[in-house]
């Protein structure tokens, strides 16, 4: 898209992209919201990680791959996959275990995957998709159709051998991979800084690779990196590094009060700080829209409750899922279940 | 004896074996504000250089257990669920297990591995490996799998104090369960099963997390007239053989529970040394109550069909009681 | 037929499965001149983007054969040595065996994974394990241990071809032993034992590295008037449990051969199926000829001292068909 | 010593450590050649591999460690077991797999260690020694004696993510680790530069680390390197990188002939080239000590014969051992034989 010259305005393809970023970004949070309302009321089965907060960098990333681009995703990964295109109504009903999640009921909430989408998926594993997403890179390569292949990950993650071992072969052999990392300075109850040398992108220079650091909360911010990377891949440059700096509002999960046991390691202050309505990726978002006259008041009141309408109509189609199939672990590990 | 929770056990051992070396040092991610409460209040007791929450590096924290022990200290680390041993491997099968042989014995290694293993709480495939098999083959390592508080602890404390590299493996299932706990100083030896339940029918042998299930099964099978033994192995290396085999000397029949998946399973070991060392005191054929070779699903319902339980222990043993079953 | 080479089957094979299919791929740490010759002359062949070698680093190979396959390549990687397997382990166990389940079964994954285990050769504990115990208790990865040049042409056809990720182990000590293998196109299923040697007294089950040994050894038992059955096992994941017991069921007799260590090993596995499904064919208790539980050391005669050998199956099948151990 | 002046001179202190630094050498080069003559006269146990051409490296770092620093080493580890004060006798021993070996017969070329003299050992797994020195670090700074850890390791096992994760939590805790790059740039029979992406010491500078690339052929540029890294470590101040360029002049293995059966990885001009006199590690030193005046041609015949007669009496050391003992197996790994 960055070659064609796209002109800013009221109306036409420029205002057009701009609601489609911020209607991903409004299911993205609705969708998020919802579940953590669902884990506090009646519970969810499993963990549940939210990237409330995050939206800008998922959407950002996620709108400038065509559907048949790779993507891996990390166990915050509801974002990424309905970033990518994924359905909320399926990757809601996989999280409720219904026969009609997208992985029927065998993944949850950290493994929701959509392949028809180019959705390798989210892991359970920090830095599980990192070598994932180069052997897709290596395929879209052998494949010469331009395809290429995005890694979500954390600065957590970043700490992970693989993190390195992936650049080097992605850079060696100029595979089409994009390295992004969701900068949101927490490693689960660490503050990442603590253990964390250097700049991470420093890393990622060092195997000479195109590097980017982000306002992670401004999404044209991220889209613009993303796009830029992604042309990369399409004409055959290799790899790139996209850091996305941003912040999670939630917890590193949504029973997390229950396993701090009143234990800490953020203050109140910082997190109201990242959820000003002017840091607050979506908020920030919306105002920027309608300062530019491109989203007013009634049109986003529209599109926000469609969003929640979608959301609502995902929780229905869950809950009247049927339950998983149990005969279906067995075939699709191969084994006869035994008598 | 006080009435403990399991993760409280395990909390006071490392207490209190930290506070009686001072070359006793733990780290892994997360232990300070403990992802499961076992690593509670270390780092504000015994400090920051004793205690150190790492980065997310597995490989590395494996591998520095190894350097640290070999230069002298004590060295306890937190894997957290025991799928991510999977990514520290290396350090773990191929240094930690050998270094001592290879060196000729220059050095001893004593380490622990804290890691929490097991399904049952929708937790999916990559959190919810039992996979104390794959560690069992390693050689050089002993595999603990206490099933009750009072085991925990006193196993633990005995872990930390020798020399040898040793798994501590709790179960996610377990860590609320509460149980008396002896009070002072309480170590229990390593590679001794107990005899949890006397009973003439059947032995039933059961792998750490499987605990409830086994004692339920054994409360019903009273019900229908079969009175089980239960051997909780506890330690799965050293592993009991004499208890195991004595006790199917006294009952005839075997069956044992394990969450491991079958292929190569703790059960499968045991029926194996069984069936040569207890054989002449068999009745009849020796039952393995285990996962399947699949990975745990995600759906509640799913993986309550693929997880062991009572009346599968149940039915098992009571088909053993059959006359008809040995000679099928 | 023709007379060929185990490592030389294996070449053969992987040309002509390369050849089948343009979207077969393979890589690894220095497969262009093939350290253990069976990947010679395929980057010629096959040329640098089918074909790569790969920098040091087994995690990122692991993980990127599952990126690869799940999005649409047939993917052969090499591991050298199986003691490397550790270093890639996460993306082993996690991913590659998981993934498939973990997405509904959205993709296959159609992986062949290359390695050389065992010892023999002084290469100490680092390049010796043997450890398809570990790869078995995954689940949801074939395991595979042809012991003659024409299984391994054969099975190694079969699971390239196939979609599921599987290992196929070569024994280091049988690289340059030779066999007949069929010419023209020769696919051998999985999960079939074959009766490599019928006799009526004894069964031995031999498990990959091992052939030799238990074909040495049946002559020698054969010379003391005892009749031993071969059952190669080939696969371990799948396994065929009913070859294995039905010879039982002729002979009545079982010893496992299995380079592994003993605990959890494929020797144990199969001595738990039968002492399960054969018991009531027992007539003696079933033995495992195993390697302790103890690592590899370097010096040529403590590992030929670890090594199970011919006389150690002969002693152990000798005993077995003396009345009196039935009742021990 | 880099803080004592040491007056340069052609006696004295600054000389007599010349001449040990050319002794040491002298000794790993005649013990491979010897090793080498032996495997191809009459074989020995397992694989050999030689770093004949490398001795500076591992002498002029090891000259900078005191006996109670820690050393880990690699899969070509007798240089570096003889320069940090490893016996030839033992060493050559194990190789033999006899009882008097250093570890008993037990490990073998690639596992000679030596715990009296801090050598952690060699290591049959390529980057197995990075975390292992970084835990020997952590142990030292905990002893607070101002000990250093060294990490030897190949441009190969650079590619290894444990070489990121190590560096990354020496970094962060300050640990005294030394991480020696040996930069032969091969892997194995692969040309290390097709395999690799970017300079390697630009990884180490990510982490904010004193980065130093030496001429790895030249002892006393390595020694200088290596002083200044030991004394960080004695200070506190945290872990260096250093990389020596150099090569090896044997084949991977001694056998590698017959692995290759004819194929080939680099060519005998680029062997030649770097046999050159003036480009090999001894004779290059040696012939500077004699400019300078240092050692004469008849002293370094002396100490060639000295060094030559050492390996004799460690061939005699060897074959008279007695063979290792079985029953040690299990004893070391706490089981009881099986009866
Ligand atoms: C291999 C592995 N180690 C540890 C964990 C436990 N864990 C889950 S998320 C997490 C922190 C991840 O931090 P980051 O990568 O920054 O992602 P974020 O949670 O901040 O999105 C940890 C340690 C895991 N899931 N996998
Ligand atoms: C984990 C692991 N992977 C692969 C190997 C096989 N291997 C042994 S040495 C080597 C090359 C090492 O290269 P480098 O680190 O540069 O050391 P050099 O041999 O050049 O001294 C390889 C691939 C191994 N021993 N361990
Ligand atoms: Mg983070
Ligand atoms: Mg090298």
């Amino acid at each position: 898209m960055a070659s064609e010259a796209v002109t800013k305005g009221q109306a036409g393809p420029w205002a057009d992209e701009q609601i489609e970023l911020l209607e991903r970004m409004l299911l993205i949070r609705h969708a998020e919201a919802r579940l953590a309302q669902t884990a506090k009321d009646v519970g969810l089965p499993g963990g549940v990680h939210l990237s409330i907060g995050q939206e800008a960098s998922a959407v950002g990333v996620c709108s400038c791959l065509d559907v048949d681009d790779w993507m891996t995703s990390t166990h915050r990964g509801h974002g990424h996959f309905l970033a990518k295109g994924g359905e909320v109504d399926s990757m809601f009903a996989e999280i409720w275990g219904k026969s009609s999640g997208i992985c029927k009921g065998m993944g949850g909430s950290m493994h929701v995957a959509d392949f028809s989408r180019g959705i390798i998926g989210a892991n359970g594993i920090v830095g599980g998709g990192l070598a994932i997403a180069t052997g897709a890179a290596l395929a879209a390569q052998l494949d010469g159709k331009g395809r290429a292949a995005v890694c979500f990950f954390g600065d957590g993650a970043a700490n992970q051998g693989v993190f390195m071992e992936s650049m080097n072969v992605s850079s060696i052999w100029k595979l089409p991979t994009i390295f992004v990392c969701e900068n949101n300075g927490l490693s689960e109850f660490t503050v990442s800084s603590t253990v964390t040398a250097g700049k991470l992108s420093d890393r990622a220079r060092a195997f000479g690779m195109p590097v980017e650091v982000v306002d992670g909360n401004d999404v044209r911010a991220v889209r613009s990196a993303a796009k830029a990377a992604v042309e990369r891949c399409r004409r055959g440059e290799g790899p790139s590094y996209i850091e996305t700096v941003t912040y999670r509002i939630h917890g590193h999960l949504e029973a997390e009060d229950l396993i701090l046991a009143g234990g800490s390691y953020r203050t109140a202050a910082e997190i109201d700080a990242w959820r000003a309505e002017d840091r607050d990726p979506v908020s920030r978002f919306r105002a920027l829209l309608a300062e530019e006259g491109i989203c007013g008041a009634d049109r986003f009141a529209e599109l926000d409750q469609r969003a929640k309408e979608k959301v609502d109509a995902a929780v229905t189609f869950a809950e009247a899922g049927e339950p998983a199939d149990t005969k279906l672990v067995f075939e699709l590990m191969f084994v006869e279940p035994k008598a | 004896m006080t009435r403990k929770r399991y993760t409280q056990a395990i909390n006071e051992a490392l207490h209190e074996e930290m506070g009686r070396d001072p070359k006793t040092i733990l780290f892994g991610e997360d232990v300070a504000l403990a992802v499961f409460g076992d690593t509670r209040g270390l780092l504000d007791r015994f400090g920051p250089d004793r205690v150190r929450n790492t980065p997310i590096c597995e490989a590395t924290i494996a591998g520095m257990a190894v350097g640290a022990a070999a230069a002298g200290y004590r060295v306890i680390i937190h894997m957290l669920f025991s799928n991510f041993i999977y990514t520290g491997f290396d350090a773990i099968a191929n240094q930690m297990a050998k270094l001592r042989l290879m060196t000729g014995g220059q050095i001893d290694l004593p380490i622990t591995v804290l890691a929490v293993y097991g399904g049952g709480a929708s937790q999916a495939a990559q959190h919810s490996d039992s996979n104390h098999p794959v560690l069992m083959n390693l050689g050089g390592i002993d595999v603990l799998v206490p099933a009750t508080p009072g085991d925990a602890k006193g196993m633990l404390k005995t872990a930390i104090r020798n020399n040898r590299p040793s798994f501590f493996l709790q179960a996610s299932g377990l860590g609320a369960v509460g149980g008396d706990v002896p009070d002072g100083e309480h170590l229990v030896p390593l590679g001794k099963a107990s005899v949890a339940r006397e009973g003439r029918d059947v032995t039933l042998v059961n792998v750490g997390s499987m605990i409830r299930a086994t004692q339920n099964a054994a409360k019903k099978l009273a019900e229908a007239g079969i009175e089980a033994e239960i051997v909780d192995v506890r330690s799965l290396v050293p592993l009991d053989e004499t208890t195991i085999v004595e006790s199917v000397q006294r009952t005839g029949r075997l069956v044992v529970i394990d969450e491991a998946r079958d292929m190569c399973s703790a059960a499968s070991q045991i029926a194996a040394v069984v069936a040569d060392k207890g054989f002449s005191a068999l009745r009849a054929p020796i039952r393995r109550v285990t996962v399947n070779n699949v990975s745990m699903p995600y759906a509640p319902n799913a993986e309550a069909a693929i997880f062991p339980n009572a009346d599968d222990i149940v039915r098992a043993a009571t088909a053993l009681c059959q006359p008809e079953v040995a000679a099928a």
